[in-house]
């Protein structure tokens, strides 16, 4: 089966600044696929592009497998949901669904008859007469995606279309999208600067970062192998540490070396055989470092660490504690006995560390 | 065919105004240009003679009285139109009871035409007919008004005139520019305890800045093509003390039959109107493009 | 926002505060009621003139009460009084006058909203030096314009009709216009227009469905503008008519204006405020939807 | 032109079309528009109908026809003139020589024009030898008007030389009474102005000054005296009146609050409408001095293509200078007519006058042009030296340097 977007070397401009610069992406039927980056990074383009709302400067662009480069946004089959809803504020909520059926000359029987399937579909029967002016966020948020729905596009486009609402609202609503696109079976892609809800959401994820795709996976993929300092550091929440450490050959498996300001340096080993230079990145998430005796495993390794800070998160504990000259988080279990100011043994899961080249950012491993 | 129109149809929306407007004010005002640089008289003729028409010009005391009235003029009506209407904006926006009618009442005069209300003002400030010889009637017998037939005070009366027909649209503007301030942050400064009148000069009117420039250009573009209100009150005089540069223009090419001249000061006053413009567009659309 | 005494009121001693609210209360009215009259005034002084005799108006103040009130002048002024050898008064030249102003609004309104549509919402390279050039038309003084516009009119055969004045105020309406409608087109977000284009709506089908039926109060600004200007215009309708197809102010021009005539000054003013009677009314009937209007429009809060 | 003929032949079909059958046509751009003027033309319009004419009006009033010489330019200039227009003076050879005017020779010939109109007054109805204008009437500028009962309670005769006006005017304004009724607007100021030229300079002094031009005379001594008799009447006029209408101050005169207006004979039609009688009400006289000013109004035919028109413009040509129409006109207006063969038994005194004067005047050569009503110049010098007039009128501006200023507004003029 061909993709249902294919994405190939395309550039865009705005006069001389290179907004977007060789994106190259491929999507199969059903992939729920999340473009994240932080603002400014042309995602937002990207996606207007895709919609066809902007002109793409080079490469091309299909669309279930039709060539779509140059074709205006009603030709592409596709439908898009606005950060702002960009609701019609004079038409009501039933005349804003059925406005795109309305434009291509639907006949009414079905305009109905879909208007009605989409209506009960997100629950908003009872809103259909209202005007956007009389709806809160939530509301119009779901006749926005009804508004989608109902042209039953090939491909379905997400602008942001969380981060106008409030926390619990946004994660109501970010499993509801994920259920509708379960139940649908659509594809879709999903724009946003909220790396939860890229995990979350995507089964795919697209990094961008400038302009320039920083790595193309699945949520576990980007979670665990980032290929670069930018998506180690942008997705994850705390974020990964990164600690600037020197790499010795050791027999078979490396020596990893850390300054500290308090004492002696840290040395640690990876049973890995890596072919490292000797300055490195190490990069290790917060839920790889336990306390000691609390994880298990060939990679793990302990030692004492003064814990500068501890920070009660209710299902978790987060310390802080200087290591090469950064501050270093692990996620602890809520009951440790941890205190600032105290030493604390901790547990290195080396097995899970990925290595960055100090220049670059690149990662080596 | 029709993607082409598709895709093209907004420029194709736009084409004829925007060649009009390149014919009927540019080419226009290119036709002036050359004019100026002849010696047309009763009707233009395109034999170029140089500079002619401008050396006249600025050897005529009735242009350098135009001009010198175009200032004194410019800046008392736009700064008291200005500072009126915002004033007025400010009253009117006191929760006032009969606030339409008062509101229609000041905004009225930008209805009427000068040709209409010339005569009236005229007769309101002839001393001998007016508010002078009124108050005068009151018993207070050395009460003085006589600027309309004052040389050096009647330019004073055009400006009063003036304000009276447009500080009610300006007022319109400025009100409508309080209404739409975000109330939040009044509420804010009232919790703060900052006393009203600190909320108007420090929070609401400096957020207004986009309505001072509007007014400004609404009442600049008023004060440099302001004909009839000249015509219909003063007619120019005492003598030519009240003279404009568009009513001097006007009788050049119409009563005297002197066209060059007239297209040599309409010249300058284009410089004029472009001098003010220009900077007023180009922040404009600085400002809206992003 | 408008009532804003009321925090500090409460920090102050109840009594004294309250004869302070009060007296500041009156004195606001005062001021704006003296403001009133400073507008009213020359209205007034017309008024009370057209209703006088003429033998009064020779003989008395003429910014007093008139002594018998006669609605003659008024009557002469519509219908009997002399602009030319023709003495219907004002009435034939109502009609040429709505001819003009009405499809000139109304052409020009259009025209101005489907020029903001596209400078606020379609922009393409060079949109903004179009608009510049046609916001600077607004400053254009008309007199400049007079003799070569003949010329063309002339060459475009409609010299003197009533499509030809049409033409000329719908040309130097569009600037104003489409600046109304620009900005307050800029107001509203492209995202709908996006979504209107996802939703399959072409240019117009997006500026009927969706622009239009939200531009009501710019609508009602511009066409307040658009009818004050045209419908006041001499300068144009003095010299791109003929006879036959002269606008009201001219007629009202010829009936005040007299070089060696006798002078009806009764008459003259009833003729002055029936022929702004039109602009008056939209003033008065519309003036609160202007005001909303520049509230949604040329402002942005 | 030829190239805006076909405009001109479908605008035409416009304004025709009202008209099926082709009798002569007349579309007329005119600036008497109220009153009594408006009959006036009314009679003419009349007698052109009664002659199978059909007339389209055209008036166009204000600023002693400024309105209607803007309207003339869109016109002419978009190939779609009117075919009869109130011209008059220089005005008539400056449309002549932009090659817009129509000749009525053939007319004028056939009805003997010249032998019936002043010789003076006759040249200014031709361009270059062919006739191009018909004249209505005859209005005469020097008028001073006075009020009957206030001279004669202070014991005032009519002034024949400026002095003895001064020394009137300073006995009534000990009396209380405004010496000179005037309006402050500049063509007012101007009209007093040729006035004391003529008054003080003597006829051939205002040929040399206002009519040639001639910088001697307009830099002379007796230039300077004129303006110092112009600062004195300002001394004679209230403060009141700047911007002051015409007919303002002729009821100032007619119910006694001043004495004198200074002022050509339309002011009659103002008096008469009141119901006041000359000879007993009011006197009228003409200004201190010798001489005759004459403000002739008068159409000129303009170039238009078709038959109709054609013929409507002979038979206007020819209706305006008959003798009926001249005795009728002229009778509503206040004006004598220019011919000088009708009789002016039904006339009033002042007419009466006004007439004689003009004969015994056209014979001494002193029948001169108003320059303050457009007859003597083109209107850049008129509005050249009106411009220095009612300045130094409505300033503290010396005599001296009003005279400077004259020449040189003048010469700046061309």
């Amino acid at each position: 089966m061909a993709p249902i977007l294919d994405i190939n070397k395309l550039y865009k401009n705005y006069g001389a600044t290179e907004i977007l610069k060789d994106i190259n992406i491929s999507i199969e039927p059903g992939d729920f696929l999340v473009l994240v980056g932080p603002s400014g990074c042309g995602k937002s383009t990207l996606l207007n592009c895709i919609a066809g709302l902007e002109e793409i400067t080079g490469g091309t662009l299909s669309i279930g497998g039709n060539d779509m480069t140059h074709v205006s946004p009603k030709d592409r089959d596709i439908a898009m949901v606005f950060q702002s809803y960009a609701l019609y504020p004079t038409m009501t909520v039933a005349k804003n669904i059925t406005f795109g059926m309305k434009v291509r000359g639907v006949d009414q029987a079905t305009q109905d008859a879909k208007l009605k399937e989409v209506a009960q579909l997100l629950q908003i029967e009872p809103l259909l007469n209202r005007r956007p002016s009389q709806l809160s966020g939530g509301q119009r948020q779901r006749v926005a995606m009804g508004r989608a729905l109902v042209r039953d596009p090939k491909l379905f486009l997400f602008d942001e279309p969380l981060s106008n609402l409030d926390a619990k609202l946004r994660v109501e609503m970010r499993t509801e999208i994920k259920k509708l696109h379960q139940t649908l079976d659509a594809s879709i892609v999903y724009v946003t600067h909220d790396q939860i809800e890229a995990m979350t959401l995507a089964t795919k994820i697209v990094v961008l970062k400038g302009g320039v795709v920083q790595q193309i996976g699945t949520p576990a993929e980007i979670y665990n192998n980032p290929a670069n300092l930018f998506v180690a550091d942008f997705m994850g929440s705390p974020a990964m540490n990164l600690i600037p450490a020197q790499a010795h050959k050791n027999g078979a498996g490396t020596q990893i070396a850390i300054a500290r300001d308090s004492g002696e340096t840290l040395v640690l080993n990876d049973a890995r055989d890596l072919a490292l230079p000797k300055d490195v990145i190490l990069g290790l998430r917060p839920e790889d470092i336990a306390e000691a005796g609390f994880r298990a495993g060939d990679g793990v390794q302990e030692a004492e660490c003064l814990v500068d800070m501890v920070e009660p998160a209710g299902a978790d504990t987060y310390v802080v504690s200087e290591l090469g000259g950064k501050q270093v988080t692990a996620r602890l279990h809520a009951e440790t006995s941890a205190q600032a100011g105290k030493m604390l043994n901790l547990a290195f899961d080396m097995s899970k560390v990925s290595y960055f080249a100090q220049e670059t950012g690149e990662r080596l491993n | 065919m029709s993607e082409w129109l598709e895709n093209h149809l907004p420029k194709v929306v736009l084409a004829p105004s925007f060649i009009a407007v390149l014919i009927f004010v540019y080419g226009f005002i290119g036709w002036t240009a050359w004019v100026s640089l002849t010696r047309s008289k009763l009707l233009p003729k395109y034999e170029i003679k140089g500079f002619i028409q401008y050396e006249r010009l600025f050897d005529s005391p009735r242009w350098d009285t135009a001009i010198n009235n175009l200032y004194i003029f410019g800046a008392l009506f736009i700064v008291i139109a200005m500072v009126l209407g915002l004033l007025l904006a400010i009253l009117l926006d006191q929760k006032i009871r009969v606030e339409g009618a008062i509101r229609t009442i000041y905004l009225y005069p930008m209805a009427l035409s000068m040709i209409v209300t010339g005569t009236a003002w005229k007769w309101i400030l002839n001393p001998g007919l007016g508010i002078e010889s009124m108050v005068q009637g009151w018993g207070f017998t050395n009460f003085e008004f006589d600027w309309l037939v004052n040389p050096d005070y009647a330019i004073y009366t055009i400006v009063m005139a003036a304000i009276w027909q447009s500080s009610g649209f300006v007022m319109a503007l400025f009100l409508a520019g309080l209404r739409s301030v975000d109330g939040e942050i009044i509420k804010a400064a009232q919790v703060d305890g900052i006393p009203t009148w600190r909320i108007y000069t420090a929070i609401i009117i400096p957020s207004m800045a986009p309505i001072f420039l509007s007014a400004f250009i609404v009442l600049a573009h008023l004060a440099i093509k302001s004909f009839d209100l000249v015509i219909a009150l003063t007619g120019g005089g005492p003598g030519y003390a009240t003279d404009l540069p568009a009513t001097y223009m006007y009788a050049m090419a119409f009563s005297r039959g002197d066209i060059g001249q007239a297209a040599s000061s309409a010249m300058i006053m284009m410089l004029v109107v472009f001098a003010i413009v220009v900077p007023y567009l180009y922040s404009e659309l600085r400002a809206k493009n992003d | 926002m408008t009532d804003l005494s009321m925090p500090q009121s409460q920090t102050e001693p109840r009594s004294q505060s309250a004869v302070g609210k009060v007296a500041l209360r009156w004195l606001l009215y005062v001021l704006l009621g003296l403001f009133a009259l400073y507008y009213l005034m020359p209205l007034f002084v017309m008024l009370t003139t057209s209703l006088k005799s003429l033998e009064e108006i020779r003989t008395g103040s003429l910014i007093s009460l008139p002594r018998e009130v006669s609605f003659d002048a008024w009557k002469t002024a519509w219908s009997g009084a002399c602009t030319g050898i023709q003495c219907e008064g004002l009435r034939p030249y109502f009609w040429n006058s709505v001819l003009i102003a009405v499809p000139a609004v109304a052409i020009s309104t259009l025209l101005g909203a489907l020029n903001g549509y596209v400078v606020a919402h379609w922009r393409f390279k060079g949109a903004n030096i179009i608009f510049s050039l046609m916001l600077f038309g607004c400053f254009i003084p008309f007199q400049v314009v007079l003799l070569p516009m003949a010329r063309l009119l002339g060459m475009m055969g409609i010299a003197g009709t009533i499509p030809g004045l049409i033409f000329v105020h719908v040309i130097y309406g569009l600037g104003f216009t489409t600046l109304f409608f620009r900005n307050y087109y800029v107001t509203i977000p492209s995202e709908l227009t996006k979504a209107a284009r996802v939703d399959g709506a072409g240019f117009l089908r997006i500026f009927w469905s969706i622009f239009l039926p939200l531009s009501l109060p710019i609508i009602v600004v511009t066409v307040i503008w658009q009818f004050t200007q045209i419908w006041n215009d001499f300068l144009f309708g003095v010299s791109f008519s003929q006879a036959g197809t002269q606008p009201v102010t001219v007629a009202l021009n010829n009936i005040v204006n007299s070089t060696t005539g006798v002078k009806e000054y009764n008459v003259d003013m009833a003729a002055a405020i029936i022929a702004g009677l039109p602009t008056l009314l939209v003033y008065v009937v519309a003036g609160k939807y202007f005001i909303r209007g520049l509230t949604a429009g040329s402002v942005k809060g | 032109m030829k190239r805006f003929a076909f405009a001109t032949v479908s605008t035409l079909a416009v304004v025709a079309g009202s008209s099926v059958l082709a009798g002569p046509q007349a579309e007329v751009l005119h600036w008497w528009t109220s009153g009594g003027e408006a009959k006036s033309v009314a009679v003419l319009q009349e007698e052109f109908a009664a002659n199978g004419g059909s007339w389209t009006d055209m008036p166009v009033a204000g600023g002693g026809g400024d309105a209607a010489m803007t309207a003339l330019r869109a016109r002419v200039l978009s190939g779609n003139a009117p075919t009869a227009v109130q011209l008059k003076g220089p005005a008539i050879q400056e449309w002549y020589e932009e090659g817009v005017l129509a000749d009525i020779s053939s007319v004028a010939e056939a009805e003997g024009w010249a032998d019936v109109l002043p010789a003076s007054i006759a040249g200014h109805m031709k361009c270059e030898g062919t006739w191009c204008a018909a004249p209505v009437n005859v209005h005469r500028v020097d008028w001073i008007w006075a009020n009957a009962d206030v001279l004669a309670a202070n014991g005032i005769e009519m002034p024949t030389t400026w002095d003895e006006f001064n020394a009137a005017a300073d006995k009534l304004q000990a009396a209380g009474v405004i010496p000179l009724a005037h309006g402050g607007q500049a063509w007012q100021d101007a009209t007093v102005f040729e006035t004391v030229v003529l008054g003080i300079g003597g006829p051939e002094f205002f040929q040399k000054a206002l009519v040639d031009l001639d910088p001697e005379a307009l830099t002379s001594d007796t230039m300077v005296q004129v303006f110092d008799q112009m600062r004195t009447l300002r001394g004679y006029v209230d403060e009141n009146f700047s911007g002051r209408d015409w007919n303002l101050a002729t009821a100032m005169v007619m119910n006694g609050e001043a004495a004198f207006q200074i002022m050509g004979d339309w002011a009659k039609g103002e008096f008469l409408a009141a119901g006041k009688k000359p000879g007993e009400d009011f006197l009228c006289a003409s200004t201190p001095g010798d001489g005759y000013l004459y403000n002739v109004d008068s159409f000129a035919m303009f170039d238009v293509e078709g038959d109709d028109k054609k013929a409507g413009q002979d038979l206007l040509a020819k209706l305006i200078v008959a003798p009926n129409f001249q005795k009728v006109f002229n009778l509503n207006k206040g004006s004598i007519p220019a011919r000088t063969d009708v009789a002016l038994d039904d006339f009033d005194i002042c007419a009466n006058l006004s007439a004689e004067d003009m004969g015994s005047t056209s014979d001494a050569g002193s029948l001169l042009p108003s320059y303050a009503h457009g007859m003597a110049l083109r209107g850049s010098q008129s509005g050249a030296i009106t411009d220095v007039v009612t300045a130094h009128f409505n300033s503290d501006m010396s005599s001296a340097d009003a005279v400077q200023q004259l020449a040189a507004a003048v010469a700046n003029s061309y």
